[in-house]
């Protein structure tokens, strides 16, 4: 579904991502895992086109999709939610979420937003909220289904954990599962390795760069360099 | 020559900075006894020197220190008016050139003081709203020199809002600025020689700040406030202390230039100019020197080079300064440029070391 | 009465200011850079309108279509063929440019209707407002500049809340990036908004115009400086700001000019200004700036 | 800091061009006598010096046509700025200038001048009319009146017609002509039979709205304002004073002159102002109707004073020059001197567009009388 072939990034002079290549099958969910810096969120920006790769390719669905505009991208089918939430502070809750179908028609946007609502039931008691008066689990329950308003064939997950309590990381855990199991292929970027490997199907182990490693999730779990290096021994 | 490359990367530039001015000064000086200058580049020399002073001291505002100001022209005017009334009081009484230099160092120390004034609350704001409070600033000093009468007669030297002749100088009195009329009668003591003295001082006072601890922690204060806090530099004594020396300095060009000329009005020293200065800045390169000197040159002599092609000069003006803009920041054209470099890059002992990473 | 007829001058004055600043205001909020070619669009509208009434001799309300029309489309072009090209830029370097095409949008309107003053026919031709036994006169120019920023602010009030475009233009102005990921294009929008400021400073040259009736090619320039700080004023960003911005500074200059000196008036508007900005840092109605570590 | 780099190489390419571009000035020797002119012809004031730049075209080329002495003109822009205009100056100093039109405003002139006495140019400004302008500098000359002398003409006016018995005054705090003018006025009023009842002010950045000026005029029961100023402000004094319904007698100076003539202005509004000028482009004496004819078929304009200004300028160069016997391969300084003898000569008078008999003293100032005009129905008509 997504082919990312031989990338490289850069930002000014620093070569951010090295030649990586991987590929997410329909219905999978699928991990990179890496350090802080290792370009995880630098590969989602690429393919979501904010950056664009000095060579290389990224094949959505077939189709080429370097230098397309990142708004064309998203009608096609691919949605992010970025790390740090990145939601409209100013804005309401429901207004976030039309924000997520702005390429949607108006008629498609109601059902959507009742979806997203029975999904994530706080957001409707906060519907006519300020977003930036939402707590940090409320925000990243925004943020997803904002991103999910387009109603994305592959679903792109940046940090979803980042700066949650431990309670609410489960929560947003299962709701990745769940999402998966209704049809969604998810490409999942976590610090939090082992909650990531724990739902994910296949991983990749992202350093300085470069893809050093990639097995199925449950090797990945098992495996003594990533255990060291990512699961705290 | 082994010595030189030696040397820190920062020095050495520094040092072609200076030879650049020296070379330029010399070739000028050269041509000019020689007679081989035209009259038109020959007037404008003052007016290079005192552009090439205003824009690297506004590059130490805008540049070093990061904070955006419309209102660098008004210590300008201060400058400029200071040093009229010092010039035209000290008439007969010491050499000309002493003259010249009591001028602009009294114009220096008004401009500071007025940056000092407009410092300590502007530098509490951020970005655009402090760029407004010194285009306010700049928009007062016209106005009020546009309404002051200063003289100078038999009762001392006088100060009036009102009008010329509330000055009350007597029959042998001087009128030295006359409200919206201006200073008129100024003697021409601006040289050259003096433009090139004020501008190697005020590029050693601005790159040796620069270079400096104090000049690290202003950048350190531009990259990132709250970090530089957080490590304990004081950023409003650092910001305030490159304010003023900006300020300063731009009062000893006012000076200078206000010397040149044998009248000058308040309105000379409006919004445009500063914006001027500013476009010499941001053309040369936020922070580079040597790029202030060279764009505040070429752009001061453009105008007149495009003499020929009359009505259409200024819209030409317009034209390449759009697309100096537009080419300067072109994205293909700096990937371009930037393997072109790389193709011709010649090792130099300070890139081998392994870069930046141990100081 | 006398200070009551000040008060209303100013707010006619104002009211213009307000216009123009709404236009500053708007392209900053979302492009994050200051527009200083904005004043010069005023004139150009205030050239079209000129043109259509006086040359082809078009009904006022026609005229005011055209020069809408006009300003759009220069708008449209000037940031397509100008900005565009710089949004990854430093916002000085476009600030540069701005001024740049300030400088060419002048020249060019020299070179083409000449540097001769313009008489312009106000556009609004009703009679005068007089009240109190004619003790205090208000013209209709003066009625229909501040109906129209009350409605232009309204307007844009609306547009900006519940329109589709409108609620895109606020998530770019806040989060650029997360906005494309939601499938808005930035380029578009920001388009969008140089068309409205630029149609908007069409109105405001027709107004400007009609008030003070003389047209020249640097008509533009003093009026948009004197918006840009009541943008300032009010606030960058914010409408309502810029309305208040506007319409507080109209008063101060009138008030200033009445009741201190006609001859400080500027430094009196500039000091005031300061002032505010000392006790509100982000101007009156601006938000908190939020500051990233 | 990189990417500046091939750009200012670039620039310095520019920059040595610039030092060499005044080597290649040849010395080829023409017979016309190259006058120089200098005057703003963008920016602000751009219309002023639009103005002299063309009618003193208009009569270069007249004179070159009649087949004697002959004339190169060279007109430069100074944007109204001392320092442009002084760059101004020294291109013509290249281009080989021996008399010098100039400048048209005067913060300019009085750097120019300064210029122009130090390196011996011969210099007629068309309208610079600060006294600063020609103070102490024997070589050059006005061909307009002085701000000051203006002030007294109107001051003598207004007394000797009663025209007003209280007065209030609005006027250019930003302009050196207006304060000029106003300054004199001011002091000339003293033991005249009339009272300064209100004086106001506006500048440059503020001269829109005038509700306030004029509201203190009303006020102080004034029943002539005089307006020391341009026409373009106060064109919407009128405007402003009409729609408040105040209508007391306006007096203006030869600033005043193109207000009947601005494009589109309703001169309905004008009626009754009086002015001092001494030009007026309906007058109906030949050589006015001649060159108002010619300057419209021309540039597609009326002609307005500072054209008139600039147009007698180059033939009172003219006539001194037939009259010293001038050529054009005499030096600059040569014939400045010879001008210099034939302009403050007794017998030496001009005919113009702006005054009969014109002669100048050894100050540099005109002495030409000016005329009291009033508009009526949309046309200047003599005041006695």
């Amino acid at each position: 579904m997504l082919k990312v072939d031989d990338i490289n990034v850069y930002y000014g002079s620093i070569h951010a991502i090295k030649g990586v290549s991987f590929e997410v099958e329909q219905g999978e969910i699928v991990t990179l895992i890496g350090a802080n810096g290792a370009g995880k969120s630098t590969i989602l920006k690429t393919v979501s086109g904010l950056l664009h790769p000095q060579t290389g390719s990224i094949h959505f669905a077939g189709q080429n999709i370097v230098n397309v505009p990142p708004h064309k991208i998203v009608s096609q089918g691919l949605a992010q939610c970025p790390e740090g939430r990145r939601i409209f502070l100013q804005m309401t809750v429901e207004e976030n979420l039309e924000m997520g179908a702005y390429i949607r028609l108006r008629h498609e946007i109601r059902g959507a937003i009742a979806d997203v609502y029975e999904r994530f039931p706080r957001l409707k008691e906060r519907r006519r909220q300020q977003a930036g008066t939402l707590s940090g689990g409320e925000q990243q329950m925004l943020a997803m289904g904002r991103a999910l308003m387009s109603k994305p064939t592959l679903l792109m997950l940046d940090e979803p954990s980042m700066g949650l309590a431990p309670i609410l990381v489960t929560q947003i855990f299962e709701i990745i599962k769940e999402l998966n199991q209704a049809g969604t292929t998810i490409l999942l970027v976590e610090q939090n390795a082992q909650m990531a490997l724990s739902v994910a199907h296949r991983g990749y182990v992202l350093e300085t760069g470069r893809i050093i490693l990639t097995a199925p999730a449950a090797d990945l779990l098992n495996n003594d360099k990533v255990r060291k290096a990512y699961l705290g021994g | 020559m082994k010595k030189i490359l030696k040397l820190k990367k920062d020095t050495r530039k520094n040092l072609i900075t200076y030879g650049m001015i020296i070379l330029a000064f010399l070739i000028v000086r050269f041509l000019s006894a020689s007679g081989n200058i035209s009259s038109a580049f020959r007037g404008q020399l003052v007016p290079i020197c005192v552009y090439i002073v205003m824009a690297v001291s506004l590059n130490l505002t805008v540049g070093i220190l990061g904070e955006l100001s419309l209102g660098h022209a008004g210590f300008m005017s201060l400058g400029a008016f200071t040093g009229v009334i010092a010039a035209i009081i000290l008439q007969g009484s010491v050499s000309n050139p002493l003259r010249l230099a009591i001028a602009m160092v009294l114009g220096a120390v008004i401009a500071g003081i007025a940056g000092l004034v407009v410092g300590v609350p502007a530098l509490r704001l951020r970005g655009d709203y402090l760029a407004i409070v010194t285009l306010a600033f700049g928009e007062i000093i016209k106005n009020i020199i546009n309404t002051l009468y200063v003289g100078i007669g038999e009762n001392g030297f006088r100060i009036s809002m009102v009008n010329a002749e509330s000055l009350n100088l007597g029959e042998r009195g001087t009128v030295i600025m006359n409200g919206p009329m201006g200073a008129v009668g100024i003697p021409k003591l601006a040289t050259f020689a003096s433009g090139f003295i004020l501008i190697m001082v005020t590029l050693f006072i601005v790159l040796n700040l620069q270079n400096s601890r104090s000049g690290r922690a202003i950048m350190a204060v531009r990259d990132n406030r709250i970090a530089a806090e957080s490590v304990g530099i004081s950023v409003t004594r650092y910001k305030l202390m490159a304010f003023i020396i900006s300020a300063t300095l731009a009062g000893a060009a006012g000076a200078l230039y206000a010397l040149n000329f044998s009248t000058v009005v308040a309105r000379k020293f409006d919004f445009n100019t500063s914006i001027l200065i500013l476009v010499f800045v941001v053309l040369g390169g936020m922070g580079n020197i040597r790029g202030s000197i060279i764009a505040a040159t070429v752009l001061t002599v453009l105008p007149e080079l495009l003499r020929a092609f009359n009505n259409y000069r200024m819209l030409l003006y317009a034209v390449i300064l759009i697309l100096v803009m537009l080419v300067s920041n072109n994205e293909q054209l700096k990937n371009m440029t930037k393997k072109f470099k790389g193709f011709f890059k010649i090792k130099r002992p300070s890139d081998l070391k392994g870069g930046t990473a141990r100081e | 009465m006398g200070f009551l007829s000040y008060l209303i001058s100013g707010i006619s004055l104002g009211s213009i200011y307000a216009i123009i600043a709404l236009g500053y205001t708007m392209v900053y909020g979302i492009a994050k850079m200051l527009n200083f070619a904005h004043g010069d669009v005023i004139m150009v509208g205030a050239y079209m309108s000129f043109m259509a009434t006086a040359y082809i001799g078009w009904s006022p309300l026609a005229s005011v279509v055209l020069a809408m029309a006009v300003c759009t489309l220069l708008g449209i072009i000037i940031e397509r063929l100008a900005y565009k090209p710089l949004r990854n830029a430093t916002s000085l370097a476009v600030l540069i440019t701005a001024i740049g095409v300030s400088y060419f949008l002048q020249n060019i309107a020299l070179l083409i209707w000449s540097s001769n003053p313009k008489s312009f026919t106000s556009i609004i031709s009703l009679d005068s407002l007089r009240l109190f036994d004619g003790q205090l006169i208000i013209s209709s120019v003066t009625l229909v500049t501040i109906a129209a920023c009350i409605v232009i602010v309204y307007g844009l009030t609306m547009i900006v809340r519940y329109s589709k475009i409108g609620k895109a233009m606020r998530a770019v102005s806040e989060d650029k990036e997360a906005a494309q990921l939601m499938g808005i294009d930035v380029n578009q929008t920001i388009s969008v908004t140089f068309a409205i400021g630029s149609g908007l400073a069409a109105v405001a040259g027709v107004l400007l115009c009609s008030a003070y009736p003389l047209l020249m090619p640097t008509v533009g320039a003093m009026p948009g400086i004197k918006a840009f700080t009541a943008a300032v004023f009010g606030g960058i960003g914010s409408i309502p700001g810029a309305m208040l911005g506007g319409i507080l500074l109209g008063v101060i200059e009138i008030l200033g000019k009445a009741y201190i000196s006609t001859e400080l008036s500027d430094a009196i508007v500039f000091s005031v200004l300061i002032i505010v900005l000392l006790v509100r840092p982000t101007g009156l109605l601006g938000k908190k700036i939020s500051e990233k570590v | 800091m990189k990417k500046h780099r091939i750009f200012c190489i670039a620039l310095t390419l520019v920059m040595s061009l610039a030092v060499l571009a005044g080597c290649g000035t040849s010395t080829q020797q023409s017979t016309a006598i190259k006058i120089g002119g200098i005057g703003p012809l963008t920016g602000g004031a751009a219309t002023y010096g639009t103005s002299v730049a063309n009618a003193a075209k208009l009569a270069v080329e007249e004179i070159n046509a009649l087949g004697g002495l002959q004339f190169e003109l060279n007109f430069q822009d100074d944007e109204h700025d001392a320092e442009k205009s002084v760059n101004a100056y020294n291109t013509l100093k290249d281009w080989g200038m021996q008399v010098l039109c100039g400048t048209v405003t005067t913060t300019p002139g009085i750097a120019v001048s300064a210029e122009a006495y130090n390196d011996r140019i011969f210099t007629l400004t068309p309208s610079a009319s600060s006294p600063k302008v020609v103070e102490g500098k024997d070589n050059i000359f006005q061909l307009c009146f002085t701000d000051p002398n203006q002030g007294i003409a109107s001051a003598q006016y207004i007394a000797d017609a009663v025209l007003g018995t209280k007065i209030a005054v609005i006027y250019n705090n930003a302009d050196a002509y207006s304060t000029g003018i106003y300054e004199k006025f001011a002091s000339e009023a003293n033991d005249k039979n009339f009272a300064i009842v209100s004086v106001t002010t506006f500048t440059d950045d503020t001269a829109t709205d005038f509700s306030v000026q004029l509201s203190e005029a009303r006020n102080a029961d004034a029943d002539l304002v005089f307006l020391p100023i341009y026409y373009q402000p106060a064109s919407l004094i009128l405007t402003q004073a009409d729609a408040m319904g105040y209508t007391p007698k306006f007096f203006g100076v030869d600033g005043m002159d193109g207000i009947l003539t601005m494009e589109n202005f309703n001169t309905d509004l004008a009626e009754g102002v009086m002015l001092l000028t001494p030009f007026a482009p309906d007058a109906s004496d030949e050589k006015t109707v001649a060159f108002v004819q010619k300057y419209q078929e021309r540039f597609g304009e009326i002609p307005n004073q500072f054209a008139a200004d600039g147009y007698d300028v180059v033939y009172a160069i003219y006539e001194a020059s037939k009259k010293a016997g001038i050529k054009g391969d005499m030096s600059a300084a040569d014939i400045c001197e010879k001008l210099i003898k034939v302009f403050t000569s007794s017998d030496f008078s001009v005919d113009g567009l702006t005054g009969e008999n014109m002669t100048w003293s050894t100050s540099g100032e005109v002495s030409k009388a000016p005329k009291g005009m009033v508009i009526e129905n949309g046309v200047y008509v003599g005041m006695q």
